[in-house]
């Protein structure tokens, strides 16, 4: 028990401590670093739905969408111009909307605490309500509500329409990969401290109990619904910040392509703990790396054919690697070792 | 009889076409081991899953320690310390069975903030205790769904006694168990009534384990609750034993 | 809003026959999504496995529609059009049911008692490779049949039923209703009954539920060639336009309620219905939004139902 | 010999690939003529020219990390435009963050050239213009009927995205300067599939213009369903009919339809690198079986336009180019081309096509018209 | 109408049961409270007496119909059966007892196919059908298999359930005249026979479940605990159905029930099976008199 918890503290600093060095190992692939920890956000967000409650969402492209909608608003606003005017010129107009350095970062940083603070209470809404559905009904009704986000924000002419909108261009002197590379290792180190700690609570059981058997969860008196809807909330938060630091990263917000773009990064977030193996903390983590890798690998060698390598990639994984890499491991090491640990222990320690 | 924990009134329910409860009335005096008998099909887990909370009912009102809970839903229900167990196993298929014991620890208020501590060493300990007696212990590192139909129904037993209910509702809990180990049940059931005065509402096809243990019996047939009485006197009821026990 | 309010104008009073054509045609598009629903059912009922990829079969068959089309005009160009078309529905179930068959065995096959995200994921995985593998062998230039059938008007041209719509939706009904008798009323359709309720007693039985799967896959292949053609010569085809059925299908198996088949058919001929009066009414920009917003809004409602008895949505 | 390699992500696969394409097409034939001349003179030393490509899959966020990647990673120092309005917006912050010149033809949103980005350049005019020329065609035919122009009333359908929305604004522009009423204004969801709604608005109404642009899925469906919906209009008018190629997909159906263009093969222009319009079309047909759209057109004289500067700046140093860039001021096949200080090009008009007898015929301006335009359009 | 009444051969010995029409669970006292350890203690020493092979065989007439040997199967990596014998002749009925989780399920699981074999064989008629799929054992080797738990059809009705035993006949006029011939004589089923089986009770759906063996005509039936949940009357009912089977019908049968002492009535042959092994084999009515059996897993 203690050893297992004194192992999840070393394999988080043994985390941090890679992710310290990668911007000075790998200074040319800072967007993509960036993207990782966007990456690491939102799998771990997802599977705290997904893989330790039992319930597959396709939803949360939602908060990743809003999150990053807000973030692009709120340095707006925050840099003391209008939304409507800024975005009259579809897209965002750059030229007139300058904002200085301290203003670009207070604002990005006020922008991501209040995607953070919405979205605990969107999905603390929208959870309270489609959470009373299970299964395929839930997971297609979620997926409807993640379409439909991105079809009205392109509705709406306030947010620049189809045509998308541009985020503030970051003034002279902020380099904007490296801060958004630190505030995105930041929140997940958050992140991970957090889960680590909620895993050996007995709210941690409960999540686990209600993917088991939520009947019996409930006949034991356990507060399934509550606990359902405030899980869902923070994996809201975390997936909004992801949004809102991914969409700085990119720049431009294109309502279904960027924000609310299922095909991709909705459809990423639950390929990625399932990569890794899903239901564990190191699991979605270790999902987004090999992910990141995968993808651009693809991207760069199998022009043309990438998206069929990505397809035949998923496909492989979830044939022959049922449990993820990490049960691949695990597997391995029981093979290798014996059963070091039973099936209990590391089941906490997930 | 003492105070009754529980009273049914007038219950009634229906699922499309069938009548599963009809003006169901009856008392489980508090501290008391009370039986729940009748055919196939007459209505006895209709009738605890009204009482849980389960499905709403047509009519009737359920009052437990004098408050009525036909309102509540079955999470709050149990909260106020009314169990039941399932006549199909139910237990957490994923999780080993220490931690399936460990969630079973109580929870009385339904505040989130109690949830967030870790179990303790109390909690640990009152959970092997259990597993030991229902004789898991040596699986206590099983997965819950891996276990023979019978270590099911005895881990869900086991995580019955765990949350301390005042009011348990066991729903066949020795189908599928071995003989001798009922008998170790019984005993054990009897113990928690007497130590810990949980009261006990049992349904049982098996005569051996009723007449053995309970002190009142209650008999429906085709959703109606046709007799009540003491063990001995419910044997030789004649409509009991014309709608139960066999006809002539 | 002004744009709404007269809109709703040119409904009720300005020109009502408007509704007509709106209805009319919303049935037609309606009766495609039905087939291409009923084939996703299917798969969705008795293997419990949401096919992802059923837009890109559809367009699998849409393709070798066309390109079957296209030879023909070749080979015979003196012949009728209209020969070929119809013909073509066949050649494309059986390419179709012939590639799903080699997924099945590939992929499906090994997923089968796995839990439903496994399968979703799956069969992602094979839209992805699907979509740019047509993308590749056929590139990605919009193709279309041109059925050159004419279009039927009625009062003074403001009620329009263009022929191949008709024709679509006829060919569709038809397939459906011989596919309905099929499951209802064959051996092999009690097969399929039987593996949906319950698969361990069918494989008591003695029932080969692998090969019952492997069938019923390979159906929804063919369901798919056929709609694909029907596709091809109603609207488009593009490598990338498959998401546009496949989402549509799923809302419309979830309007209906999983399990529910003669659901399908009303859901997706009142989904068609729907869909054209919320372009007409609030723009076509909402048009998508309000398809998939419905599915949540009537999950909510049936969940708020459900709930009052105390039971879930599963 | 030395090689220049110039980046760009294109669309292969998405919703884009079919333009993507001939994009691709465009700078591949530009580079392979380029180079069989011996190449790019700069300074003292002659440099062959590549293209590094990504699939940027018609979606924005791809593009920006292909370029990010091509910049950073590849070590490529000019780049050369996506397809589409929306990667190009996509894309342009990038470059310009790395102060990368790039020369696009593919991106014609006018709110790209209101950010004061300086290292983006644009030899394509800007969308508004695409279908401004049918407003006034539609002016002047309606004085010719003797009625005031602001008579005209107008039907428009575009696409939800940020190309097609500023066609409208620039149609919304000019009809407000005709005094014309827009009756119907659509936006189409970009997963189109079908137009019926707005087909029977347009019926009902019976506007005297009905414009339409949504790429080539758009012009195919407008067209189609225009002919199978009984929608008549006098006057109809879309962008990317050659793409879509709707004379070959619809023959009769597609008869009468203008299409905006911003290039045609019977222009007068000429260079020295390609010839005439005609010759290049006619070596786009030699090499890839089809007669080159506009969009291969003007990604061919992106790339001309690049070698120029880079034969103008002497050296390969990013800022010198752009400067060289910023100074360009040439006619090619494709048209003239000075870019304004924003980077759009301001020399060379659009021109306005119209389906006669199943041919693209060239109707205005009235300086390269082949034939005149046929108003009304014949009902079928 | 009882067991004793129509199989008056069989049982003479228990003379104390008798008197109730009715036998469903036994009756007695309940002061036999053995730990679950002290049961597996002392199970263990009976199994280190384990019968060898010869007497199995012995047992099963000599003639096995259905054989097990050296059977060493489990679940995924881990071993359940440790080198399970078993004999059975035709026509014989075999009862599987023993304590919860010894592997009494998993000792059908592996004749139908259901789990991972690692050692041991497994043949019908002499034919070897160890790794042969779930799915051709009813085709290809007659043997049926009446699981423990639901596997009714709730959306088709009774009488459709009952037709659906017949998927494999030639005819479907035979299935049809076979499942009518179960409803005439089932009035509880026929009562039902046009309702869709969703709505059975559990006791009801058990019978259906059984009964419908009678129309798959299988060689050898495998039945895990058939009298689980069920009310005393329908345990008898169900056992009618096995003695018919069996007696009737000739059909083999083996057979897990915890309600041990009905189920050593009914069979001939009795196993007794602790910790992945089989610790006594004998006469069904011979362990039922058996001290050592009666103590540790009768209930005294
Ligand atoms: N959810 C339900 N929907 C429809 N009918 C139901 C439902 N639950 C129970 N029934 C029906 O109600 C009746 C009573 O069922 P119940 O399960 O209460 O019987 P029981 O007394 O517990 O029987 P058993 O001893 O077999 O468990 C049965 O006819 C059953 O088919
Ligand atoms: N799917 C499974 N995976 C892993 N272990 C299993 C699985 N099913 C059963 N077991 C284990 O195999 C052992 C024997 O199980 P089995 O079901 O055969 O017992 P049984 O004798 O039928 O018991 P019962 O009388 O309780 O039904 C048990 O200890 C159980 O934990
Ligand atoms: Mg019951
Ligand atoms: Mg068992």
């Amino acid at each position: 028990m203690a050893q297992a918890r004194t192992s999840q503290w070393i394999a988080s600093l043994a985390f941090l401590a890679i992710a310290i060095a990668a911007p000075f190992v790998l200074p040319n692939n800072m967007s993509q670093l960036v993207d990782l920890m966007v990456f690491i956000l939102i799998a771990l967000s997802w599977d705290m739905l997904g893989g330790q409650m039992g319930y597959n969402s396709f939803g949360n492209i939602l908060f990743f969408g809003i999150g990053m909608y807000l973030v692009a608003s709120t340095q707006v606003w925050m840099g003391g111009y209008s939304l409507a005017e800024y975005n009259s010129a579809k897209g965002g107009n750059l030229e007139s909307f300058v904002v200085t350095a301290p203003v670009y970062v207070t604002s990005l940083i006020i922008g991501l605490a209040a995607a953070a603070v919405l979205n605990y209470f969107v999905g603390l809404f929208v959870g309270s309500q489609l959470l009373q559905t299970r299964g395929h009904y839930f997971a297609v009704g979620t997926l409807g509500l993640g379409v439909a986000a991105g079809e009205f924000a392109g509705t709406m002419d306030v947010l620049g329409g189809g045509s998308g909108m541009n985020f503030l261009q970051p003034p002279e002197g902020v380099n904007l990969t490296m801060l958004l590379y630190w505030l995105g290792l930041g929140t997940v180190m958050l992140f991970i401290a957090f889960l680590i700690w909620l895993h050996r609570t007995r709210f941690g059981f409960v999540m686990n109990a209600i993917r088991d058997n939520e009947d019996k969860a409930e006949a034991m008196g356990l507060p399934t619904n509550k606990v359902k809807s405030v899980s869902w909330a923070v994996a809201a938060v975390f997936t909004a910040i992801a949004g809102g630091l991914y969409g700085a990263g990119k720049n431009f917000i294109d309502p279904t392509e960027v924000a609310f773009s299922l095909p991709t990064i909705g459809v990423w977030m639950l390929l990625m703990p399932l990569m890794g193996g899903k239901g564990t903390l190191w699991g979605p983590i270790l999902g987004a790396v090999l992910f990141q890798l995968f993808k651009e690998f693809f991207w760069t060698y199998l022009f043309g054919w990438q998206r069929v390598a990505l397809g035949l990639l998923i496909v492989i994984i979830v044939v022959f690697f049922p449990d993820g890499v990490m049960g691949g491991i695990n597997a391995l090491r029981e093979r290798l070792f014996g059963k070091a640990k039973s099936a209990g222990e590391s089941g906490e320690a997930a | 009889m003492s105070e009754p924990i529980l009273e049914v009134r007038g219950v009634s329910k229906h699922f499309g076409g069938i009548y599963a409860n009809q003006d169901i009335s009856l008392d489980v005096p508090k501290g008391a081991i009370i039986g729940l008998i009748g055919p196939n099909g007459s209505g006895k887990s209709t009738l605890f899953g009204s009482i849980t909370g389960y499905h709403p009912i047509d009519a009737g009102s359920i009052r437990y320690e004098g408050r009525e809970i036909k309102h509540l839903r079955t999470a709050e229900i149990a909260r106020l310390g009314l169990i039941r167990t399932f006549q199909q196993t139910h237990v957490y298929d994923e999780m080993d069975c220490v931690r399936n014991m460990l969630i079973s620890r109580p929870l009385r208020g339904g505040d989130l903030r109690s949830l967030l501590h870790h179990p303790s060493a109390e909690d640990r300990e009152r959970a092997e205790d259990l597993l030991e007696f229902v004789g898991l212990a040596s699986k206590r590192h099983l997965l819950a769904g891996s276990l023979s139909f019978g270590q099911q129904k005895l881990l869900e037993f086991a995580m019955a006694l765990m949350n301390e209910p005042d009011l348990l509702l066991l729903d066949e809990p020795t189908a599928g168990i071995n003989p001798t180990l009922i008998n170790g049940l019984i005993d054990r059931l009897r113990q928690a009534n007497e130590r810990f005065g949980v009261t006990l509402f049992v349904i049982e096809h098996n005569m051996r384990v009723m007449m053995n243990l309970a002190q009142e019996i209650h008999v429906l047939a085709g959703g109606r609750l046709i007799a009540s009485g003491e063990p001995r006197d419910i044997q030789n009821d004649p409509r009991v034993i014309e709608a139960y026990l066999g006809g002539s | 809003m002004d744009n709404i309010l007269a809109n709703l104008q040119l409904l009720t009073s300005l020109a009502p026959t408007i509704n007509i054509e709106l209805i009319a045609n919303g049935l037609l598009v309606g009766a495609i999504f039905a087939l291409i629903t009923y084939g996703m059912a299917l798969v969705w009922g008795v293997m419990d496995i949401i096919n992802v990829a059923q837009g890109a079969f559809v367009i699998l068959g849409g393709y070798v529609s066309f390109y079957f089309v296209n030879a023909m005009f070749q080979i015979a160009p003196d012949t009728p059009r209209l020969l070929w078309i119809i013909l073509s529905m066949p050649v494309a179930a059986v390419a179709v049911a012939l590639f799903a068959h080699i997924v099945f065995k590939l992929v499906i096959e090994r997923i089968l008692d796995r839990d439903l995200f496994v399968a979703l994921l799956a069969t992602f995985g094979i839209e992805l490779v699907m979509q740019q593998g047509m993308n590749q062998f056929f590139s990605a230039e919009e193709r279309i049949i041109d059925a050159q059938l004419p279009t039927f008007a009625f009062m003074d041209y403001m009620v329009n039923i263009p022929g191949s719509r008709l024709l679509g939706a006829s060919l569709g009904i038809v397939a459906a209703i011989f596919i309905v008798g099929l499951v209802r009323y064959s051996r092999f359709g009690r097969a399929i009954r039987a593996t949906a309720q319950n698969v361990r007693a069918a494989r008591i039985m003695g029932i080969d539920t692998n090969r019952v799967y492997a069938m019923t896959f390979a159906l929804n292949g063919a369901i798919c060639g056929i709609a694909g053609s029907i596709v091809a010569f109603v609207y488009v085809i593009h490598p990338f336009q498959g998401l546009v059925y496949t989402l549509r299908a799923f809302a419309i198996v979830i309007l209906a309620g999983i399990g529910n088949v003669v659901g399908v058919i009303f859901a997706a001929l009142g989904l068609g219905v729907y869909e054209n009066y919320s372009g007409f009414i609030l723009g076509p920009e909402f048009q998508d939004g309000m398809v998939f917003i419905i599915v949540p809004i009537t999950l909510l409602v049936r969940a708020w139902i459900m709930r009052r008895k105390r039971q879930y949505l599963k | 010999a030395q090689t220049i390699t110039l980046g760009a992500a294109v669309s292969q696969s998405g919703k884009y690939s079919t333009n993507g394409m001939h994009t691709i097409n465009g700078y591949n034939l530009a580079i392979e003529l380029i180079n069989a001349r011996g190449g790019v003179k700069v300074g003292d030393t002659t440099y062959k020219l590549a293209i590094k490509y990504y699939d940027d899959e018609s979606t924005p966020a791809r593009g920006a990390e292909l370029a990010e990647r091509l910049i950073k990673q590849d070590g490529i120092k000019f780049l050369l435009g996506p397809y589409s309005s929306g990667l190009t917006k996509a894309i342009a912050p990038v470059t310009e963050k790395y102060g990368v010149p790039m020369v696009e033809a593919n991106g014609a949103s006018r709110s790209l050239f209101t950010n004061g980005y300086k290292y983006l350049f644009a030899v394509l005019s800007t969308s508004e213009q695409y279908l401004s020329s049918a407003v006034s065609l539609a002016a002047e035919m309606a004085k010719k009927e003797g009625r005031d122009p602001s008579s005209v009333r107008i039907a428009a359908a575009f696409e939800n995205d940020p190309f097609s929305q500023d066609v409208r604004a620039g149609v919304l522009d000019d009809a407000k300067s005709f005094g014309m009423k827009v009756v119907i204004d659509d936006s189409l969801p970009k997963n189109l599939s079908d137009m019926t709604p707005t087909m029977t608005k347009v019926k009902a109404l019976k506007p005297d213009l009905f414009v339409v642009s949504g790429h080539s899925k758009g012009a195919a469906t407008a067209t189609r369903q225009m002919a199978e919906q009984n929608v008549y209009v006098p006057m109809v008018a879309m962008t990317h009919c050659d793409s879509a190629d709707i004379v070959g997909k619809f023959g009769k159906a597609a008869e009468g339809i203008l299409c905006a263009a911003q290039w045609a093969p019977s222009l007068t222009y000429q260079d020295d690198l390609f010839g005439t319009a005609a010759d290049f079309a006619k070596k786009f047909k030699e090499k890839y079986g089809y007669a080159p759209p506009y969009q291969a057109a003007e990604s061919a004289a992106a790339v001309e336009v690049f070698t120029k500067a880079f034969e103008r700046a002497g050296s390969l140093d990013q800022a010198k180019v752009r400067d060289a860039l910023a100074a360009t001021d040439m006619q090619t096949f494709y048209g003239n081309i000075k870019f304004d200080k924003n980077g759009k090009n301001i020399a060379k008009p659009m021109v306005l096509y119209q389906v006669q007898n199943g041919e693209l015929v060239v109707v205005a301006p009235t300086k390269w018209a082949q034939a005149k335009v046929v108003f009304p359009r014949k009902r079928n | 109408m009882t067991t004793e009444e129509k199989n008056p051969e069989k049982r003479a010995e228990t003379g104390a049961e008798k008197k109730r029409r009715i036998s469903g669970y036994h009756q007695g006292d309940v002061s036999t409270v053995l730990s679950v350890d002290a049961v597996a203690k002392e199970a263990q020493e009976l199994a280190s007496k384990r019968p060898d092979r010869a007497a199995l065989w012995k047992l099963a007439g000599d003639e096995p119909q259905l054989t097990i040997e050296g059977l060493v199967a489990g679940y995924g990596r881990m071993e359940i059966l440790h080198g399970v014998d078993l004999a059975i002749g035709k026509g014989q009925s075999l009862c599987l007892i023993g304590p919860n989780g010894a592997g009494k399920s998993t000792v059908l699981h592996s004749i139908y196919g259901f789990t991972r074999i690692w050692k041991g064989s497994i043949s019908m008629d002499g034919r070897d059908v160890t790794r042969e799929k779930p799915n051709r054992k009813l085709a290809e080797s007659g043997i049926a298999y009446i699981l423990q738990d639901n596997s009714v059809f709730p959306d088709m009705t009774v009488r459709e359930n009952l037709l659906m035993g017949g998927y494999l006949l030639d005819s479907p006029r035979e299935a049809a005249e076979k499942a009518d011939a179960v409803l005439e004589k089932y009035s509880r089923l026929a009562a039902r026979a046009n309702q869709p089986a969703r709505v059975l009770s559990g006791g009801e759906r058990r019978l259906l479940e059984i009964s419908r063996a009678l129309v798959m005509d299988p060689e050898v039936l495998l039945v895990d605990e058939p009298s689980i949940g069920l009310e005393p009357r329908f345990i008898d009912m169900v056992f009618d159905i096995l003695t018919d089977l069996q007696h009737r019908d000739g059909k083999t049968i083996i057979m897990v029930e915890q309600n041990a002492r009905k189920g050593l009535e009914f069979a001939d042959l009795g196993y007794v099976l602790v910790a992945g092994e089989v610790a006594i084999a004998d006469r069904g009515d011979a362990l039922l008199e058996n001290p050592d059996v009666g103590r540790l897993f009768l209930g005294g």
